[in-house]
């Protein structure tokens, strides 16, 4: 009979009306400012730098300024400089780090190639969420410290990701922290060598 | 001189007629002639109105009743001549009267 | 007094503009606020109903109308003016109006009208409707029977020849939902 | 149930109290004024709160929260967002006013404002509460309809005036839909006026008093033709008040935003504005002539004042506009025009011969009202389900071949 679809289709905006004041499941809106949409742990755009702790971010990065990533940078947003000294990375080893490194993000187009061209798990994938800022050009221009986060974030930000690298490298650093030892122990039983390294 | 309410009425309602009558004698768009001849009714009932107001016994209201049968059949008179007009403007694609000479559709 | 005056002048001068004027639409709005100068003047002498259905026919329909009809009979190319032909038809329309006029005119100044402003009388919409159902019923009817047959020969008036557009589509809406357009015929 | 209560004449004793202060001759005028004021301010802060809260609504159906974020400015509180009218309204009267250039400016100018007066013409005769009817006029049903009928005056307006063809094609194609429409809701008028037996608005609300079994009320939407008759008119009102599902003259997708395209700023809130005035006119027009006006719905109620229960019956139809308007998607021209012709008229007159039977059955008495009341019921059913027919034939139900 007319009339009796367009009752059913009242019904239906009917109970919408009323469920969304007594049933919170049905409102699927995030309110932004105050809630932030949950990004699947896939998402990834901007690169950031991995250090080893939150306390000294500048001290332990894992960068050692090899500068692949700068090479290999499609729209070349990378800028490295090396640094004159050499600090102890994660292992203990002497390690060059970078001076400077800056990413230009209002160049970067996230492909995401500096993460697969480095060898050190230095550089990662971000999550950033709000990307806008109030200066097109300084504030753009990522430094340093500003690219430093640490490892905890990354496991925060991609937990798989970052279980299989750390599990990588503790693997790698245990493969070396052997072959250290190995070597010790054969330095130990070859003869003294005539000059011990200054105590660090 | 001074005129009373009813004269006053009653010169409103034959400049209104006149205005009716030049407009169509003097235009050439069926429209327009169609619009005087309704401000032409209209002076009417503004008569009819006038006498009912200040006539001997207002209370009969003929002079209203009258006014109402005229307003409706001035709705007739206007949805018919329109029609016509269209009518017209179809055969001969537009509506200026002298050209309308022709009974064959 | 003043008041009427005021109403007259008012409705006067929109119906000689709408006269006079060359554009079609700015006549038809402005013959509509004479109208409605009218209805003023039917609230004036104090016929309320007169005036609402003045206003809801004239203002509310025939303008519509009007507006309808100047729309959908818009020339081709602007009418072309034909001076001598205008001119001379504008002079007899004058004339005619003026001699009129001064006939009336005269009339009205030289007649012995009762010039007292009796107290405005008033007619109440049960009285009219009585009158209406009673003594004019017949009349009423008549009207009714007019109007019924003014709207129907407007319609054939107006309606085209062609073919009703409504036809082709009533094809497709009657087939059953999930038919082919065509009938498939004897393809195997 | 006190007519005269203090509540109930409350709004005249203000209104008297600030007149007093005048001399004698200014008084009647400042009467006038005050409530002519007292009607545009109410309408204008409801016309506020309904632009806020039909977003609100149709946000809710949507399961969204709506506008919720404009409260008190500069301050952190949001109040759900009642500001955003105030926003609004300063971005609207901010805005830049653009006329084209070709347009003919003094329509362009004037046709917004003859809307606005002729949608703020149309409240003088309803009665807002027992004592508050602004002009009390014995044929105030057909002031009603005289000054609404004047709108479509305005709306050619803006369409011609613009010189925009879309703005035209809107306007003639509003202009198609109100007079079709003005017809089934004048027909829908009719039989309440015929066995009101006046045309006087609170004339209907009073004839309207009264309770069944010392209860129930006597609202002429409870009988067989009062409820075909608001049925229709809720349809009419829908369409003449331009709302959806009937909102073709601005329909965005086929006409950008039909007569209102060339408009903008101050000129665009105050079509906006009418607009929302029309449909408020039209409601309380609905709730005077159907829902009993300013009468309580049970008797126990009628302790709270008049203008309460015509203000609650208000909000209710026009929240009920609202839903339907979230409800239900735009009409095509011709579905329009063949439901005005083909449905409503027929089935408005049908009901004006049910409202005639049911007048000369007035005086039937005991258990064969309920007879009267079934034999009036059948009546209208029997030519609704066969127009119904009629209208729908050969439109089956719609079958989705790839959705669940």
């Amino acid at each position: 009979m007319l009339g009796s679809g367009l009752l059913s289709g009242l019904a239906v905006t009917a109970k919408n009306l009323v469920g969304s004041f007594h049933d919170p499941a049905r409102l699927t809106t995030v309110e932004y400012p105050e809630q932030q949409a949950k990004l699947p742990e896939a998402y990834r755009n901007f690169p950031f730098l991995v250090s080893e702790n939150a306390t000294d971010p500048m001290g332990t990065l894992r960068c050692v300024a090899c500068q692949i990533c700068e090479k290999e940078c499609p729209p070349q947003c990378i800028y490295i400089e090396k640094s004159k000294d050499k600090k102890p990375d994660a292992t203990g080893k002497l390690q060059l780090y970078p001076a400077i490194f800056d990413i230009d993000t209002s160049v970067c187009m996230s492909c995401q190639i500096c993460v697969e061209v480095c060898p050190f798990e230095a550089i990662k994938m971000d999550q950033v969420f709000a990307i806008a800022t109030t200066d097109r050009f300084d504030a753009l221009l990522l430094k340093r410290e500003q690219l430093a986060k640490p490892n905890a974030y990354y496991h925060t930000i991609h937990p798989t990701e970052a279980a299989e690298v750390d599990a990588r490298l503790a693997t790698e650093r245990k493969a070396a922290a052997e072959k250290a030892a190995a070597a010790a122990a054969a330095k130990a039983a070859a003869p003294k060598p005539p000059a011990p390294p200054p105590a660090a | 001189m001074s005129l009373s309410s009813l004269q006053l009425c009653l010169l409103f309602s034959s400049a209104l007629f006149c205005l009716g009558l030049m407009a169509a004698l003097s235009r050439s768009n069926t429209i327009l002639v169609l619009l005087g001849v309704e401000l032409m009714l209209n002076a009417a009932n503004v008569n009819f109105i006038a006498f009912w107001r200040y006539g001997p016994n207002p209370e009969a209201a003929t002079g209203v009743v009258f006014v109402l049968f005229a307003i409706a059949v001035a709705a007739a008179e206007a949805a018919v001549g329109l029609a016509l007009v269209i009518a017209i403007y179809r055969h001969q694609k537009n509506i200026r009267l002298q050209e309308a000479t022709r009974l064959k559709g | 007094m003043m008041a009427l005056i005021l109403i007259a002048l008012v409705t006067l001068a929109s119906a000689a503009a709408a006269m006079l004027l060359r554009n079609l639409i700015h006549s038809a709005l402005l013959l509509t606020a004479s109208w409605a100068g009218l209805a003023a003047f039917y609230l004036w002498a104090g016929a309320e109903f007169v005036a609402f259905a003045q206003v809801l026919v004239y203002v509310g329909a025939i303008s519509m109308v009007v507006l309808f009809a100047v729309l959908l009979t818009r020339p081709p190319q602007p009418m072309p003016v034909t001076p001598p032909n205008t001119l001379g038809r504008a002079l007899v329309a004058l004339i005619t109006g003026g001699a009129v006029l001064g006939v009336f005119i005269g009339a009205i100044v030289s007649s012995p009208l009762p010039a007292t402003a009796a107290p405005a009388p008033t007619v109440s919409v049960k009285q009219l409707g009585l009158e209406l159902a009673g003594r004019h019923a017949g009349a009423l009817l008549i009207v009714g029977a007019l109007l019924t047959v003014a709207l129907l020969g407007a319609v054939v008036l107006a309606a085209t020849d062609r073919e009703p557009v409504g036809a082709s589509l009533d094809d497709v809406r009657g087939r059953p939902p999930g038919t082919p357009l065509q009938k498939s015929g004897d393809a195997p | 149930m006190n007519a005269d209560s203090i509540l109930e004449r409350g709004p005249l004793l203000v209104r008297d109290w600030l007149v007093s202060f005048l001399p004698e001759p200014a008084r009647w005028l400042a009467g006038s004024l005050l409530a002519i004021t007292a009607v545009i301010v109410a309408f204008a802060s409801l016309f506020a709160l309904l632009t806020l809260i039909e977003r609100k609504v149709l946000a809710r159906v949507q399961n969204r929260p709506g506008p919720n974020r404009v409260g008190i400015p500069l301050t952190k509180i949001r109040l759900f967002g009642l500001g955003q009218p105030l926003a609004d309204g300063i971005k609207m009267l901010t805005k830049e006013d653009i006329v084209p250039r070709s347009a003919d400016r003094v329509l362009h100018f004037l046709a917004p404002v003859a809307l606005l007066a002729f949608a703020i013409l149309t409240f003088a005769v309803i009665p807002f509460g027992r004592h508050l009817v602004p002009v009390e006029l014995e044929a105030g049903v057909l002031y009603f309809f005289a000054a609404g009928a004047a709108t479509e005056l305005a709306v050619f307006m803006a369409g011609w005036a613009s010189r925009n063809k879309y703005s035209l094609l809107a306007a003639m194609r509003a202009l198609a839909q109100l007079i079709s429409y003005e017809l089934p809701l004048l027909l829908s008028v009719v039989p309440v006026v015929m066995l009101a037996g006046t045309l006087s608005t609170t004339g209907i609300v009073e004839r309207q008093g009264g309770w069944t079994f010392g209860l129930l009320p006597q609202w002429h939407v409870f009988t067989p033709w009062g409820a075909a008759g608001f049925a229709i008119f809720f349809v009419a009102a829908l369409a003449e008040s331009n709302r959806s599902p009937f909102d073709l003259p601005e329909a965005e997708s086929e006409l950008i935003a039909g007569h209102l395209t060339e408009y903008s700023g101050f000129k665009y809130a105050l079509f906006f504005m009418a607009e929302y005035f029309g449909m408020c006119a039209l409601c309380g027009m609905g709730v005077t002539l159907f829902l009993g006006g300013w009468q309580a719905p049970l008797s126990f109620l009628a302790f709270i004042p008049s203008y309460i229960w015509f203000g609650a019956k208000l909000m209710t139809l026009l929240l009920a506009f609202m839903w339907v308007r979230a409800t239900l998607p735009r009409l095509r021209i011709d579905q329009l025009t063949r439901l005005a012709w083909k449905f409503l008229v027929p089935l408005a007159l049908v009901n004006l011969g049910v409202a005639a039977f049911w007048s000369l059955s007035a005086d039937w008495t005991g258990a064969v009202r309920l007879t009267r009341w079934l034999i009036a019921a059948m009546l209208l059913a029997g030519p609704f389900v066969l127009l119904g027919r009629k209208l729908t034939a050969g439109l089956a139900p719609r079958i989705y071949r790839y959705a669940t």
